[in-house]
């Protein structure tokens, strides 16, 4: 990868983070209602693996979903506009903070309920497939949902049918409260993909260019052979959704993750490129603080979507 | 016309849709090689290929599930559930995403699934593989569901089903697939969402729909017997319910009985009584009734079995009733 | 009396029957070292231990069925679906299990499981996160369906629920939580399967259940300025369905308006409506009126959520209607 | 095991065998309704593990159950009553063969929804566990039951929590007409197994006497410490159910693996113990099929059951 790419990744995890923190503070003056989930210390894995992506490879992923849909290229108006549910939002504000999706980039959504979206992805690699496309679908999604049984379902079908799906499971070592020793089996998560007889690796999901070189060639397998599954060490930085009390963690604890900012990490590699200065990281920061603010201008100036746009959104239509 | 099974009915339409479009594939349990449980898509593997027509592992949830997916991709996956009873594995996948993805994205993305499924009881199969759950499904909007009560119907209904680019639940019976109906050779789609008279008759209006609907012909047929004429209503879809035919009907008849093959609590014919009253409530003159199944979980044994499920006997009484 | 909020009642009963009877159990997401997402559970598992209030897996369905098994054994589990819209991850379990188990197999084996879980929309959760699903569990016939509208009837019928040797779905409405209401300070059960008079009055019958029995008492006490006296019947149970006091009450009003927060279609009032007419039909003054949910899944915009729900000024539209 | 033991295993077989060719006839003319799934050819799975079972320790199974039922202790009469649907039956005739049970002699029954039993299964142990009791939960399965999201949930949940279940594959190789490589991302169903740490261990399941062995070891691996996975691999040598066309395997295959019958394979160790003779055989055999005739005799001359006893079992009662 280039120095201009890496500054384009730098660029988009920093946008991330300041749309998430900018977020939070809307939640707090009550202009977002609902869950929101912030992405917050996980960004090196969604723009890691996206990044590895070709504009026909399907992305989906599960509530947390902000990082992964800017990643996608969604614009960060139509991420504004959706959490303050706007008619101008990628969703048309009838989805919100966990439903973003635009399927024109292919990204397939923000999924809320935990494991659903694994099946749909299977799916979707299937649907691939028998066109003869060598598209891969990109399903991320939580530890805690590797015990439900539509992992497992997702998981066995996706061998047994060798579909091109690359499943990424973002370990951030909690599913709420619940840490990752006291609801699975393995702590390692990776080693459930050998019950299936499925390529596995485990990877420092702080670190944005070795989650990009193992989605790299975790992604050249699903081409050829079938399903990967990648394991991302990650960490939330913040709560599972806004007002988590988080008596489940220590501070210290958070701190020392903290040390590990993916950004901070990413930041410092950039400063080690010849021709690359505070300046011009600087100016990326400026940048992705300007979209923000940007962003939450055409959010609030946008229009509310109309009674008439859900009443007409229920059913597609008759037929085709 | 040919007369034709209800089981050849459904699987031409199958067939044909196949042959017309090739993004339809069908996916369930034993649908391949075995031909399916109750020979629906026999000669469809070797017709179709292994590709085009999936066996499946047994896990509805990534059934439907899948199925929603390839939907999503564009494909139009019939999914099959090898009973009704098995929908429960998957009712997450049915109404929290088939039925709810078009309107929870803003209508980006559309789910044109068909989610195949057959119940009814009387065949001693137990409590957990005998129900008639149909209104626990028909309660969600965004999804429509479908159950037709004759072999036409049933064909041309899952035709208009396959190509709807909504979710459809389309609902059998097993009772029902051995029974014969004249279906057209030409190329037919019954619109969903439109109920139909089966049988005209000016005393009283039978509204009922799949099996319940052959009871109620032969019911009506037996009260003719004795003077008294019958119409016969068919929902066909309960969602959308069209009231259209049954508040003709009723306005004609001022009567009204409804035959459900499931539980009564809170069953379809609450849905159709309440709003006959809304819709028609000058036009009543007698208390509507609802002809159901006893609220039990159905036994194996044969004889206690029957007794629990809704019949033309009890029909030509609640007629008798209402009159 | 002491004012309580209704997560208090509710957090009351799990403790004093936890306290009472040692098989008492608790199992669900969160339910343990967080304290319960809604915090009814804060403090138990300090108290209790983690053995006996469990953090489970995200995995509805073991769950659900770990707590039926660990019901047969003998113990009386408390499962928590963290919201009922999760409950459909559990359906085979809670309709074809929890219901079943016990008629089945003869009358040998009883299933005394406490399903709560907790729904209602209202909160922007989106469409998957929203649902007030509660008919779809109440058609099953085996399962006895509980929903409260007060802090009283929360703790006295969750007592009960604990207590009784069948499979029992208690249903919570998230947006209740803090309501206030009179609860005892001593011991006290209510029955299951009772519905109740929670306002006198003598011009319309108002019935409902849950936060909707908040709304309808808000609704006839605006009335009351108005010089209209309602009557709200609180069903309390959904399975077995009382209808003794709605009819007592609406044999003296003859006018009735039902109101759930559910889906329209197929949904609580539907039969209710069905069998006030069935039961009651020399007392009809006027037709009866639904108020419920309009037939979308619930977007996130916050007005048009708010839109799509049944609110107080509905119930009076509706009451004006029947007189 | 002495002689005696082992004889008397040979008749439970014997008598499994006998009691469901029986019922096949039955069927035919009849007076079976429903579904019918036979065990031929399984005997040795369920008779070999049950038989290594203390009296508190439970058992529960799928469908296939008349053999499970019999292993338990179940007497002929009941099993046959159940499948006419009499009031004698052991669930009073209101299960019919897929739910026989009974709670007195520790078996929790037959369950018709595939892999649902396996949930079950772990919250009875989870209730022994927390009483204290040294007494394990045995739960049998067929290998297609081991695709289900509720395998999953199950074996992890025994895992986290270390309930006392031994968990028995009856690899069978088929569910309905699917063979296991059609379904299963793995053949060898035991390494599913590792994908949660579960100790685990694959026996052949027409072999009597080492399925006992393992089942004996297996248990008090349980007891100790907490799950095992045993695989039996085994075949049934009639359809899935009454009616099945078997279409989806070779007669040559089914010829092949009859050759391999538990019953002939343990009657052949028999014969090389001292003082076992064909005679002594032959009269397990006639006594196998003399029960076998009682209990059809019994079935038909008993009552059916009432619609009063049908509605009065709905539910159990108020409150205890
Ligand atoms: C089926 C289901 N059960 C429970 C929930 C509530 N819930 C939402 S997120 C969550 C935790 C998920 O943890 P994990 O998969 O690790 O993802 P993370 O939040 O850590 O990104 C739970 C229990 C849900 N949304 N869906
Ligand atoms: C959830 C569910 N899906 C489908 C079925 C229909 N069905 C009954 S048995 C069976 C095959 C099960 O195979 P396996 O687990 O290998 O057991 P075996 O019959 O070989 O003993 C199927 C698909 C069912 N009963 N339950
Ligand atoms: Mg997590
Ligand atoms: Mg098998």
């Amino acid at each position: 990868m280039d120095k201009k790419d890496k500054l384009r990744l730098y660029h988009e995890m920093v946008l991330i983070r300041r749309l998430e923190e900018r977020s939070a503070d809307l939640y707090r003056e009550g202009k977002i209602g609902g869950f929101l989930h912030l992405y917050i210390g996980q960004e090196a894995v969604g723009s890691g693996v996206i990044s590895t992506r070709r504009p026909e490879d399907r992305v989906i992923t599960a509530y947390r979903d902000h990082g992964i849909a800017i990643a996608c290229g969604m614009k960060p108006e139509a991420v504004m506009a959706e959490l303050l549910g706007k008619d101008t939002g990628a969703s048309r504000g009838m989805g919100g903070s966990m439903h973003l999706a635009d399927v024109d980039l292919n990204f397939w959504g923000g999924y809320a309920i935990v494991g659903a979206h694994l099946p749909v992805a299977a799916g979707m690699a299937m649907a691939d497939k028998m066109r003869g496309s060598d598209a891969a679908t990109i399903c991320f999604f939580g530890e805690g949902a590797t015990n439900i049984g539509y992992f497992h379902e997702a998981m066995n079908l996706s061998m047994v049918w060798e579909l091109p799906v690359l499943w990424v499971c973002e370990n951030n070592k909690y599913g709420m409260g619940t840490e990752v020793a006291r609801a699975s089996a393995v702590d390692e998560i990776r080693k459930k993909a050998d019950g299936y007889g499925m390529p596995n690796a485990r990877v420092d999901g702080m670190q944005l260019l070795e989650v990009r070189k193992a989605a790299e060639e975790a992604l050249a397998h699903v081409r050829q052979k079938g399903p990967f599954f990648l394991e991302a060490v990650t960490y939330r930085f913040v709560g599972h959704s806004m007002g988590d009390p988080e008596r489940y963690r220590s501070g210290e604890e958070i701190t020392k993750w903290r040390e590990n900012d993916p950004i901070g990490i990413l930041r410092k590699h950039l400063l080690e490129i010849k021709g690359v200065g505070e300046k011009t990281i600087e100016a990326e920061e400026a940048r992705a603080e300007e979209q923000v603010e940007e962003a939450v201008r055409f959010a609030e100036e946008s229009p509310e979507p109309t009674l008439d746009t859900l009443l007409g959104m229920v059913y597609a239509g008759e037929e085709d | 016309m040919a007369l034709k099974t209800m089981r050849e009915a459904i699987s031409e339409a199958l067939w044909e849709e196949m042959e017309r479009d090739e993004r339809v594939i069908i996916m369930g349990e034993e649908v391949g090689v075995w031909g399916g449980t109750y020979a629906v898509t026999k000669g469809f593997h070797d017709h179709f290929g292994p590709e085009r027509v999936c066996d499946t592992p047994i896990a509805e949830g990534v059934i439907v599930g899948a199925a929603n997916g390839a939907a999503l991709a564009g494909l139009r996956p019939v999914a099959e559930m090898m009973t009704i009873n098995f929908a429960f594995l998957a009712m997450d996948q049915i109404v929290n995403h088939s039925a709810k993805l078009h309107t929870m994205f803003g209508g980006q993305m559309t789910v044109p699934i068909v989610i195949r499924a057959v119940g009814g009881g009387g065949r001693q199969l137990g409590a957990t593989h005998s129900q008639t759950p149909d209104v626990a499904f028909a309660h969600f909007p965004g999804l429509k569901v479908v159950s037709p009560g004759t072999p036409h119907d049933a064909k041309g209904l899952l035709k208009s089903a396959i190509r709807s680019i909504d979710p459809v639940m389309f609902i059998e019976n097993a009772t029902l697939y051995q029974v014969r109906g004249e279906v057209p050779e030409e190329e037919y789609l019954e619109p969903i969402g439109v109920s139909k008279i089966q049988r005209a008759g000016s005393d009283v209006t039978l509204i009922s729909y799949s099996k319940m609907l052959q009871t109620s012909l032969q019911a009506a047929e037996s009260l003719a017997g004795e003077g008294i004429e019958a119409e016969v209503v068919d929902l066909r879809t309960l969602r959308p319910l069209d009231m259209g035919a049954v508040v003709d009907s009723f306005k004609r008849t001022n009567r009204a009985v409804i035959v459900e093959e499931g539980w009564r609590s809170y069953g379809v014919g609450a849905e159709v009584a309440a709003r006959l009253y809304e819709e028609a409530f000058d036009y009543v003159d007698a208390p509507i009734r609802r002809v159901a199944q006893r609220e039990v979980p159905l036994p194996y044994n044969r004889e206690l079995e029957q007794q629990m499920l809704p019949n033309m006997y009890d029909v030509i009484e609640a007629v008798k009733g209402v009159l």
